[in-house]
């Protein structure tokens, strides 16, 4: 099959589904119909389209947490009380990682350990391992809508088996997935796996079941620019609506630099209504997804309580649709429940509070939506252009060349030659380009505003100042100011 | 002063790639020959690198929580293959969950490893523990 | 002595001075040339005129927390903590309920019964029974400089002892320190009292000892509009400048509203320096002081860290000079030193990572300046015409009139006509505007900003709306809404 | 329905007015006839207003932390005054800190208050129990 963006035949996703479906034995209780069916007899506050449709009528910024563990009832048990305690909006099932690198044999073993020793050996929720009927006695347990949250590059068979267990999100992309989340994998290969998962969600619209498709927005979590995860969010919009998706919740990851932040948010379903008309695909309904800083927290609580609030008053300040939540575990390991729940309600109070006050539009915030939207288009076209219209031969492409590039990723098919830095603000820019094909003003625009930052520090802008701002916001600063 | 050798990566299905970059350039400024590994790095992958590149020492790193059972028999792989002595840190976030690090250092020692650093350590700590323990006089 | 805006007479001050230092045994023990001598051989760093100087020039907001307990040993040690644990940039000694009511008999009984049954009986540091010694014991305990934090109507023993015993700042004012905080006091008396406090002050300042001043800016903490508060401010500012205090932190407590609190925080000193010129009184330095939100709390901890965050987030983008940060147990009691500590944690993490950024200017934060300039120097210059010029007498006839009117607050003479309730964006607006003197074009914006929430919650405002909003920020919200 | 008295008021050096206000508003809407002698009340003006309206009740706030201090003995002079049966409520903040609710509420009770109230309590709970302890039955 060569790569293109155009849907996939119906003879091809049947031949790959057969395949799909016999990667693990829980393959075999898919059943399509029967998952249409089911999922048609979801209420629709269970439906996370339908919930986020009215609360982006209704202007309301929803809070989610991420969790899962290795046991059926203890999954369904911290959903349940991430639900009732901390006042979660969406529930998320993280699935474990090595569910995430398809070893569902080592994933077992994690299952059996875990029960054996009564405490989850794994970091997530093994879906595919517990099957379909068990998915949906997650989805009966709990009152809201419930997605799938990974960081796996081949999803299919993931996708099969929650999608007819009753999910209706899946967070991810063929970049989104990839890039930050393995070493050896083609984006090309990728990008085939998720159109599968987004042509079979497209199926399942057909049918008139609505799921909601999140591509992951933070990558790497760690200083990236807006204008680079933007390239990648639409992209992958693009990706899925060719395959039928019709429900996007775009995604971002807090920088920290509140006018970036909003900027980045309000510039997002822009870009994304833009493209996707230019390629003359159908309009869809776009929300926002804002995560909560995503780069190393402070291990203390109460500071990271700090970091927390801000990823939330950001979050409210720009109207995101959905804030993905931290908690003040974040440093040190898979959090308690008790402690997700805590860092869920600090999100909601701030969120409640901030509900009807937002950022008002200045010239300062103008700038950084127009830099964003200069150079999230730059790379765009050049994406178009690499791919003579195809966004999906582009993308392969554009990474070969280092047009799309992704700081600290740890695929070799990513160039890997950019280097961010926070200006004197805290705002993300480029301290190299690398092959990054924005014009002579923006970088113009980078390289005084970081020089401005090296002038109040005293020192040349290098890597050093790059580890610093690594460092910063676990050492409770957000700019890595040399120590003075 | 020779340059001293250590193989460093990320194991398991760990793709946590931030630190490993850091690590690296730390130990490299610090005057030590750094194999890089990367991440998602298999026992294996540790053990042929040292043995092919002569190195004085593993540094493994665990992010993601399953440190525990990655981890597992990596000394005894040494041994088999011969470098039964050689120096082996573990670091970064071993264990699911926020669990008291003396118990956690202490499987990690039993597991055969040297030294055994809590969540957020800088590199400076490593890096003057290695010295010391390869006997590396700073003056 | 009759009530006048002009400096004490020194044998007024003599006089006065006799009776204060006999009220309790330990006045014998000031001595004021010794205590000057005192002073000046603290270090730069133990005193907060000077740091507050420094971080003024230099942009920072600082983190204080409230604190104090009966027993000295256990006062040092929470000091200590805060210090060295929560990383507090100043110190308090908060004083307990008797001694703020002068009550120094029952003070001694909660000491000893505190001594006896191992912990604190007083909701404060009984600072004039412990006495010089003790307070220079206090100070020489910490590292950062110290301030008596009350609420005493006659505060002039109080201020003798501890400003002896090496404290550099005090809070209160003849009107903050009153109408908040009693019940049958007069205005009058309180002038006279905080009167000669500040003369107190003024002759430690002419012998070259900076003590600063902060008059209590928050009031009753709950639903204050900044006009009123602000007036307030002023007036204590000027109060106090003309017994010759030179170091002023002027005080406001938070409303909710980004916006409203940002403007109200720009203009604070704006219009004491502009009164101050006005009347003829020296140029004496200015900095802020940003209370977290000071009405009812959540009683949940993680709530409770949402709303410590969005007041160290505001007083951040507002620059503030100092924030002074509430903690996690406050809906339930005196917190520990832990929860405490934990509180200036969350809010300096937020402090460091806001500090280089701010809110840019917009018209919309221009309209809420524009409106508390109006309407506070519309208080201000009717209290100068009531005073005839002087803004001492001016005062007491204008809480006579109504003319300034505090929310919520016990004392008989106070009005209590008017009644604040929140917009719909969450600012407080006046909903009865009792006797403040606003001009018709200002009653208006607050008329109409209020029936547009009306119209939003589809009910007619009333006293339920304000019984609603007073619950709100503990219920979650900012605005009470009506249950929908 | 004859209209009953209760006095309202805040014990001691307390200045907490905002819950009073709430307070003296939601009885009376009620329909309770309140005697708000409100913030700073010593004990002989709760008893006094009491005796003087031939008052049902006495609400007793205390915010500030000094309740325990407060409100020793009070019991015992409604005795010495011939009110000894009064139904005494109390609430608020009562103790210094934030302590266990059930020992604060056991040392309230053991004082001889009827019910003890913990931090942040909504105007309707007392308002119902009130009702029921004075036999007023709603329908
Ligand atoms: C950024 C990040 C990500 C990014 C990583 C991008 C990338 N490819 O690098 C993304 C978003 C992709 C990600 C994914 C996941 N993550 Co993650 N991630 C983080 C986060 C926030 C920061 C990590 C980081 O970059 N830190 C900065 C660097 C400089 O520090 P460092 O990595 O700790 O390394 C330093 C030290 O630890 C030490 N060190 C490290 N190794 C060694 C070894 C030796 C020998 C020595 C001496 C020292 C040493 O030196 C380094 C330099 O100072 C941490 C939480 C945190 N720390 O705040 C979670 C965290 C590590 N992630 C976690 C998890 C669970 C995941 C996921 C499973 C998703 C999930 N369930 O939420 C996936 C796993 C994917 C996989 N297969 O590995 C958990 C691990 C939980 C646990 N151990 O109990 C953490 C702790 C978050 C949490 N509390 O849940 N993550
Ligand atoms: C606003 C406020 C102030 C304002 C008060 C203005 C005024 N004059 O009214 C100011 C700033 C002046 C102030 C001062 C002080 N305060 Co204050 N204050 C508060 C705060 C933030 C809100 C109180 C409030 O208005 N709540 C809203 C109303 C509607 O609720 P409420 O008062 O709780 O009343 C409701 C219920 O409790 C209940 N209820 C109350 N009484 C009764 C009685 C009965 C019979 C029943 C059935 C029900 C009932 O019904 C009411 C209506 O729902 C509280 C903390 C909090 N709750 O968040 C601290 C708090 C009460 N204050 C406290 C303290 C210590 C002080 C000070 C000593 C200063 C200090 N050390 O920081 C001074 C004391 C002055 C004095 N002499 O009293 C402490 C008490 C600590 C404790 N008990 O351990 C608290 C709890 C804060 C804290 N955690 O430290 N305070």
């Amino acid at each position: 099959m060569d790569l293109t963006v155009r849907q996939m035949d119906a003879e091809e996703f049947q031949r790959q589904r057969q395949e799909v479906l016999g990667q693990w034995q829980t393959g075999k209780d898919v059943f399509f119909e029967e998952a249409v069916a089911y999922q048609k007899s979801l209420p629709k506050s269970k439906v996370f389209a339908e919930k986020l449709a009215e609360g982006k009528e209704k202007g309301i910024t929803y809070a989610q947490p991420r969790a899962g563990v290795a046991l059926i009832s203890e999954h369904i048990e911290l959903l349940r009380f991430l639900q009732d305690e901390g006042g979660a909006d969406f529930l998320p099932s993280t699935i474990d990682s090595y569910t995430r690198q398809n070893r569902y044999t080592e994933a077992q073993a994690g299952i059996e350990e875990s029960a054996m020793i009564g405490r989850s050996m794994l970091n997530g929720f093994p879906a595919v391992n517990h099957g379909v009927a068990a998915c949906r006695q997650v989805v009966e347990s709990v009152q809201v809508p419930v997605q799938v949250r990974h960081g796996t590059p081949d999803a299919r068979l993931l996708a099969e088996i929650t999608i007819a267990g009753g999910f209706t999100d899946y967070e991810g992309g063929g970049i989104s997935y990839n890039i930050p989340y393995s070493k050896d994998v083609s984006i090309e290969s990728t990008i085939k796996y998720w159109q599968y998962v987004d042509r079979l969600i497209g199926l399942y619209e057909e049918q008139g079941v609505k799921i909601n498709r999140e591509p992951f927005g933070p990558l790497t979590g760690t200083l990236v620019p807006p204008a680079i995860s933007h390239a990648v969010a639409v992209i992958e919009g693009i990706l899925a609506v060719a395959q039928g998706v019709r429900s996007l919740t775009l995604g971002y990851g807090q920088c920290g630099n509140l006018l970036q932040d909003v900027a980045a948010l309000h510039t997002l379903p822009v870009l994304a209504e833009e493209y996707l008309a230019k390629l003359g695909l159908p309009k869809v309904m776009i929300t926002t997804v804002f995560h909560q800083w995503m780069g190393g927290f402070p291990q203390d609580e109460a500071k990271a309580f700090g970091v927390i609030s801000w990823g939330a008053v950001t979050a409210a300040l720009g109207k995101a649709s959905k804030v993905i939540v931290k908690t003040p575990h974040e440093a040190l390991g898979i959090p308690t429940k008790e402690a997700n729940a805590a860092g869920i309600r600090t999100t909601k109070q701030i969120l409640t509070m901030l509900k009807d006050q937002s950022l008002p539009m200045t010239s300062e915030l103008a700038l950084e939506e127009e830099m964003i939207l200069a150079e999230t288009r730059a790379i765009l076209d050049r994406v178009l252009e690499l791919g003579e219209g195809d966004a999906a031969v582009g993308t392969v492409r554009a990474f070969q060349a280092g047009v799309i590039d992704v700081p600290f990723a740890p695929s070799r098919y990513n160039a890997g030659k950019i280097l961010p830095a926070r200006d004197t603000t805290g705002a993300v820019r480029l301290l190299d380009f690398g092959n990054i094909p924005f014009d002579e003003r923006v970088k113009e625009f980078h390289r005084e505003r970081i020089a401005k930052r090296g002038r109040d520090e005293d020192r040349d802008p290098s890597f050093q100042m790059v580890i610093d701002d690594i460092y910063a916001i676990g050492k409770g600063m957000l700019v890595g100011r040399p120590r003075g | 002063m020779e340059q001293k050798t250590v193989v460093l990566g990320v194991i398991g299905s760990d793709v946590h790639a931030v630190g490993n970059r850091i690590l690296d350039y730390a130990f490299t400024q610090a005057g030590f020959k750094v194999i890089n590994i990367g991440v998602l790095a298999t026992q294996e992958e540790f053990i042929h690198s040292a043995i092919e590149t002569n190195a004085e020492a593993l540094l493994v790193s665990s992010l993601y929580g399953h440190g525990e059972m990655d981890c597992r028999g990596l000394r005894e792989k040494c041994q088999e293959t011969g470098i039964g002595k050689i120096i082996m840190y573990v670091g970064g976030n071993l264990v699911v969950g926020k669990q008291d690090f003396e118990s956690v250092k202490e499987r990690f020692l039993a597991m055969g490893f040297d030294r055994v650093y809590p969540p957020g350590t800088l590199p400076d700590t490593p890096i003057e523990d290695l010295r010391k323990d390869l006997g590396m006089t700073i003056d």
